[in-house]
C-alpha cells in the first residue's frame, strides 16, 4: 500500500457515460493484483471529502487505469479530469481474486454492468498462468458493452440488443449445459442483486465462486471500520469488505 | 528551532498533533504509510472489556464537508489488544494514549486496571459518549453527574494521565469541563462527533442502521472550535481539540482559542499522514513568525470575551 | 397533479417550502429574481420592537459547506417594517409568517401586539435564540423555562399560528418541543444556527466581532435532520424543518423524518430561487412516485427507533 | 439584477497570477454600469458555498469580463474553467460610481494591485462623456501591472521595476502639484490600506473621491446584512458594502 501523486495521461469514454482514467503510478501499477483497488481524493476542497475507490481495470508498465460510471459528485468530479491534473491515489487496497490458486482449471469471469472493471487485469494473469478462460457480461443495453481486453466474451443485455436478452447470470444458466468446462470457478464482480443471485446458482451447483463486493467505504484500509460484511459463521459476524475484501468467496458471506 | 514538545500530567509528548480515537486504528495498520514516530501520540481505537462486532452495515455516510459514523464501537477487546498490539507498539517512540470506552461505571474501571499492568501506555482517554446501560442506554457524556463519577471512580486507579473527552452533543460545554476538573482529570479531549442523521429518499429509510450517528470532519470545525474555546476558558487543566482539523491552520486556530494540543480524526482517512503534515505545518507557522514554542499559539488569541455571542444576538 | 399544499393553525399554506427568517429579507428584495408567490410562505427578517443596527463587522465568513453569521439582529424595528414593507407584501398573494425577536419577554409581547392590529400576516415565528437581558444575556433559547414563558405569555395575545423557533444548542430539543407544545404552541421550527467559531491565525483574532456566532448551510443538515426528527416524534404539533437544506432531496429528507414543511435559509444566498426549485423538486419526486399528496411523505421514515444511536454506540 | 447561466468563452493569463475571465452574458452585458460587480457561484459542490464578487473589467456586446488572482479555492476553481464551462452570474449589483455627475471635469482613477478592475468601464464611460482622464496605477511590482484598455496612464510599483517607485498615493501626490487637473475628482479601487491613505489625502486637498471597497460578501444583493460598512453620520451606523456600495464617497465612511 503505497500513496502515489499521479499524473493524470488522460480520460476516454469508452462506453454510453463509462470513462477509462489513465494516470502515472509506478508503484502501484507494477504491484496491483487482478480485484485490487485503489482509492482516489477526488476534490482539493471538503466536499466531497472522502476517497472514490475503484477497481484496477489495467495497469501496464507505470500506467494504470480505471474504469467507472458518472453516478455522482466523485466520479464527476474525475470524468472532468485532464492530462493537467495530478491525483492523489492510495492502493493497491484489498485482498485480490485466488487466481493463483491451482483448485480450478477454468475461469469463468463475470461482470455485471461496471462489475466488467477487474477482468481485464484478471484475464491478464489467469492466460499467464494457462488457464482456460470464459467471459460473460451483462449490460443494460449494447451501448454500455465494454468488451475489450477480454478473452472468448459471450455477452447479454436487459433490452436484447446484443447478445442474449436477460442477465449475465440467465447467460450463464443457458451456456453452463452446453459447454465443457473442467472444473470451472467463478470470479465475478457487479451489482449487489446480480451476485446475490450469481451465488445461488454456483452454491446450488457447488461451482465455487468468488465475488468482488461494492459499499461505502471511507478509509479503504481498514482504520474506520466503516465496511462491515456479514459474514455465515466463524469466529466473528462481521469482515471488513476493504481488507478482508472486497473479494470474498460467496460462501463466507451473507449477502 | 522551534520547540515542539509539551507535556499533560508528567507525560511528554513530542509535538501537538496527535492521531484521534477511532480513526487511526490501533497504531500498526498504518505504520507503511506514515512514520508514526512523528506524531505527537497515537490515541487508540476505543477499547471496551470484550470484543465488540460493531453495527451493521451501513455504518458510514459521507455529507456535505463531512461524515456520519456508526461503528458501534467494534473493538477487539483490551486482552486481545494487549496479546495483538502491544507488541507493535513497544517497536515505536511515540507516546500511546489508550482510549476506554464502556457501558457501565465498572467496566471503565476494569478495562483500566488491565491496562495498568503494562508500561507501555502513556495514559487513558476516556470515551464518555457511550450508552449508559443502567440508565435505559442514554450517553453518559450528556449527564453531568455521570461523567463526574466515571472520572472520580477511575483517577485513584491510576497515576498516569486521565483525559476525559467529552461530547459536543450539550448546551454547555464548560459545565462538563469543570465537573471532571473537578474529579482529578489531568485534561480534556473536546470534542466527540456530533449526532447527525441521513436518509436514503428512495428506500425512505435511514441511511445508517442505527437511525443516527456521529458527525465528524471539517463541516464540525466551527462548532468544535467554539465548544474548545467554551471549555478552555472555563478550567485550568488542558484541552486538547478535536473537530474537523484538515490543515495545519485549522490545528493553529484551535491552538490560538486555548487548546493546548489537538487531535486529527477523520482527514486521516483521507491521507494517513495528515496528522505528521499537520504538525510540520504548525512548526512552520511558528518559524515564519518567530515563535520560538509552539505553546505560544496556546490561547494567543486576541479577542474581547464580553462581546461573545453567548450574549450577544446572532 | 399532486396536492402540495397544506395548513398549520387553520391558515393555508400553497407548499411546503418557505424561506427561512434573516435570508430573504422582508420578502421584497428578492421579487426581481424570483416569483415569491411560488414559495409556500415568507418568513421575514426578525423583527425587533426598535430598530437595531446589528453587529459590527466581521459579521460572516464562510466554512466548509457552511457559513458564520453575526449579524446581530440587524432589523428596521416593527414600525419601519409596517409603513416600509407592508405594501409591498399586500401586493402579493404567498403567507407571510413574521419572525419575532426581543430581549424580554414583554418586548416579544409587545411586537406581536403591533402585528396583530395588521391583517395581512398568517402567522408569528418567534426566535427564542436571543440574549435574555434579564438574566445577564443568556440565551432563552437554552432556558426550557424562558421558552416556555415566552409561550405561554404569546399564546393568549393572538389566534393566529404561533410557531416557536428553537435552537439545536441544547442536549435534548424534545424537551424544548414538549415545553413549547404544552403552552400551546401551534407548530416548531427547527433549527437556528449552531454556535460555532472561526480564527483569523494571522490576525490572532476571532474572525467575527462578535467572537462567536451562527453556523448555517449543508455542513449543519445531519445534525438539523436528526434535531427534527427528535423534535416530531416528541410532539404531535407540526414540526417545520430547516438546516443546510440545498435540493429537493435534502428537503425530503426532512418531510420522511417528521417535518411537515421546511424552511430554505442559507442556500438563498446562494441562488435566490432555491426554495421555488425546491418546491418544484419535491412535486416531481411525488409525481415520479406516484404520490398524490405531498403530505404523504410526512413522517414516512421507515426507521426502526429502538435502535437509534441515542441508545446504541456511536 | 438578473441571475444567468453564462458560457465561459475564455480565461486568459494576462499578467503575473492574473487573470481575465470572459463569459457570454447579454443582460449583464447590456445593463452595467462601471464599478459595479457581479457575484459568481464557482463551484457544483457545497464547497466553496457562497459566490465570489467580483467588479466588471469590461463589457462588450454580449461578454462580460471579470479579472482576478488567484487567492484562494474560489478563484482557483475559477482559473481552472474553460469553454466547456458554464458559470451562474449573478447580477450587475451594487451602486455604480457617479461617473456621469456634472460636478467634476477631470476624472483621475487610481487602482491599486487588481483596483484595476472597475477602471477599463470606467475609462470607456468617462471617454463617451468628454471628460479628462489621468490614470494611475500601483502594483507590486512590473510583471502584476495591467495597463491594457485604460488611458493616459502614470505608473508605480513597490520595486521600482517600472514607472516611480512607491504606492499609487505616493504617485498621485507627486503628481499632483506637477498637472493642471481642471476640477477633478478621484474615483478608487484597492486594498483598504491604500484606500485609507489615500482617501486622507483627498480629504486634506478637498478633491472629491469615491472609493470601490472590497470585504466578505454573502449575497451581495442586500439580503444576508453581512457586509455593514461603517457611516461617519447620518441616520444609520452602517451601510451595506454590497447595495450602497461597493462604490462609496470616501467623506461618508470610516474605513
Ligand atoms: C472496492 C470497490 C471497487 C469499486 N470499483 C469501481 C469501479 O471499478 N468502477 C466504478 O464505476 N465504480 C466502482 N466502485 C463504486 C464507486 O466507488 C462509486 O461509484 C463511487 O464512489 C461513487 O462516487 P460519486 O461521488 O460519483 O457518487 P456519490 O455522489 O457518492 O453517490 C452517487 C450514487 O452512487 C451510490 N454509491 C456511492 N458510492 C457507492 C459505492 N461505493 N458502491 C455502490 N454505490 C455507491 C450512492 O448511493 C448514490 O446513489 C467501487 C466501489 C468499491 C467499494
Ligand atoms: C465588490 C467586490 C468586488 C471585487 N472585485 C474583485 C475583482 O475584480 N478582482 C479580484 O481579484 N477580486 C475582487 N474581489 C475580491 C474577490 O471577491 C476575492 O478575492 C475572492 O472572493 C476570493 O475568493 P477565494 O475563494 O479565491 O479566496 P478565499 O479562499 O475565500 O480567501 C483567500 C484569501 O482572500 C481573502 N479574501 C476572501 N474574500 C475576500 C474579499 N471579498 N475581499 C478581500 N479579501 C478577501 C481571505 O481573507 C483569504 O485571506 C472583489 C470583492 C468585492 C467584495
Ligand atoms: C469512523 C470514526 C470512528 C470513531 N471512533 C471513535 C472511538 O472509538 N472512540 C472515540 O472516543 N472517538 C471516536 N471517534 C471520534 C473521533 O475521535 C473524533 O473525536 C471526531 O471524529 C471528531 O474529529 P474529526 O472531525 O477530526 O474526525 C470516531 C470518529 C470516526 C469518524
Ligand atoms: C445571515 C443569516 C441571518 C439569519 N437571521 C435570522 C433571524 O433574523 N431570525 C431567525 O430566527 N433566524 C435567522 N437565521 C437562521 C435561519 O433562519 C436558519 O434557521 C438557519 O440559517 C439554518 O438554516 P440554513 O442552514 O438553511 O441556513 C439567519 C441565518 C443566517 C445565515
Ligand atoms: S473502509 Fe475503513 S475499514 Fe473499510
Ligand atoms: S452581502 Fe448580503 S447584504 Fe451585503
Amino acid at each position: 500500500m503505497v500513496q502515489e501523486q499521479s499524473q493524470v495521461i488522460s480520460v476516454s469514454e469508452v462506453a454510453r457515460n463509462t470513462y477509462v482514467l489513465r494516470f502515472h503510478s509506478p508503484r502501484i501499477a507494477r504491484s496491483v493484483l487482478a480485484g485490487q483497488f485503489v482509492n482516489i481524493a477526488v476534490a482539493d476542497d471538503c466536499d466531497p471529502l472522502l476517497r472514490r475507490p475503484f477497481s484496477i481495470y489495467r495497469a501496464h508498465g507505470d500506467t494504470c487505469e480505471i474504469i467507472f460510471n458518472v453516478v455522482g459528485k466523485g466520479t464527476l468530479a474525475l470524468q472532468k479530469k485532464s492530462s493537467r491534473d495530478v491525483v492523489n491515489v492510495l492502493g493497491p487496497l484489498g485482498t485480490p481474486y485466488s487466481l493463483e490458486s491451482e483448485g480450478f482449471m477454468t475461469a469463468v469471469l463475470v461482470g455485471g454492468g461496471l462489475g466488467v472493471a477487474p477482468l481485464p487485469l484478471s484475464t491478464l494473469i489467469l492466460r499467464n498462468k494457462g488457464k482456460e478462460l470464459v467471459t460473460i457480461l451483462g449490460a443494460r443495453s449494447s451501448e454500455y458493452l465494454v468488451e475489450q481486453h477480454l478473452e472468448n466474451v459471450h455477452v447479454s443485455t436487459d433490452d436484447g440488443t446484443k447478445g442474449m436478452k436477460g442477465t449475465a447470470v440467465d447467460l450463464l444458466a443457458s451456456l453452463l449445459p452446453t459447454q465443457r468446462w473442467k472444473s470451472p470457478k467463478i470470479f465475478a464482480c457487479g451489482p449487489t442483486g446480480m451476485l446475490r443471485a450469481l451465488g445461488k446458482f454456483a452454491v446450488d451447483r457447488n461451482i465455487p465462486c468468488e465475488v468482488s463486493l461494492e459499499g461505502p467505504m471511507a478509509c479503504g484500509f481498514g482504520i474506520c471500520q466503516g465496511c462491515p460484511v456479514e459474514l455465515v459463521d466463524g469466529r466473528s459476524r462481521y469482515a471488513l469488505m476493504c481488507k478482508d475484501g472486497p473479494v470474498f468467496d460467496i460462501r463466507r458471506i451473507s449477502l | 528551532m522551534t520547540k515542539t514538545s509539551f507535556s499533560i500530567g508528567g507525560v511528554q509528548f513530542p509535538n501537538r498533533v496527535l492521531v484521534a480515537s477511532g480513526t487511526f486504528g490501533y497504531g500498526d495498520e498504518c505504520s507503511s504509510l506514515v512514520d508514526v514516530n512523528k506524531l505527537g501520540a497515537i490515541i487508540t481505537k476505543s477499547l471496551s472489556m470484550n470484543p465488540r462486532e460493531g453495527n451493521p452495515p451501513t455504518r458510514i455516510v459521507e455529507t456535505p464537508s463531512g461524515m456520519l459514523n456508526s461503528i458501534g464501537l467494534a473493538n477487539i477487546g483490551v486482552e486481545r489488544f494487549i496479546t495483538e498490539k502491544l507488541p507493535f507498539l513497544e517497536t515505536i517512540q511515540c507516546p500511546v494514549i489508550v482510549n476506554i470506552a464502556a457501558s457501565t461505571v465498572d467496566e471503565y474501571c476494569a478495562v483500566l486496571d488491565v491496562l495498568e499492568e503494562h508500561s507501555r501506555f502513556d495514559g487513558y482517554e476516556i470515551n464518555v459518549s457511550c450508552p449508559n446501560v443502567k440508565e435505559g442506554g442514554l450517553s453518559f457524556g450528556t449527564d453531568r453527574v455521570m461523567t463526574a463519577e466515571i472520572t472520580r471512580r477511575l483517577r485513584p486507579r491510576t497515576k498516569r494521565p486521565l483525559i476525559m473527552k467529552l461530547t459536543p452533543n450539550v448546551a454547555f460545554i464548560s459545565e462538563f469541563a469543570r465537573a471532571v476538573e473537578a474529579e482529578g482529570a489531568d485534561a480534556i479531549s473536546a470534542v466527540n462527533t456530533l449526532i447527525g442523521m441521513a436518509v436514503d429518499v428512495q428506500k425512505r429509510k435511514p441511511v445508517l442502521s442505527t437511525v443516527t450517528g456521529g458527525l465528524s470532519g471539517p463541516a464540525i470545525k466551527p462548532v468544535a472550535l467554539a465548544k474548545v474555546y467554551e471549555a478552555s476558558r472555563a478550567v485550568k487543566i488542558p484541552v486538547i481539540g478535536i473537530g474537523g482539523i484538515r490543515t495545519a491552520t485549522d490545528a493553529i486556530e484551535f491552538l490560538m482559542v486555548g487548546a493546548t494540543a489537538v487531535q486529527v480524526g477523520t482527514m486521516n482517512f483521507v491521507d494517513p499522514s495528515a496528522g505528521v503534515t499537520i504538525a510540520e505545518g504548525i512548526q512552520a507557522f511558528c518559524e515564519e513568525h518567530g515563535i520560538p514554542d509552539t505553546g505560544d499559539l496556546v490561547g494567543s488569541l486576541d479577542a474581547r470575551v464580553d462581546s461573545s455571542v453567548l450574549t450577544s444576538w446572532l
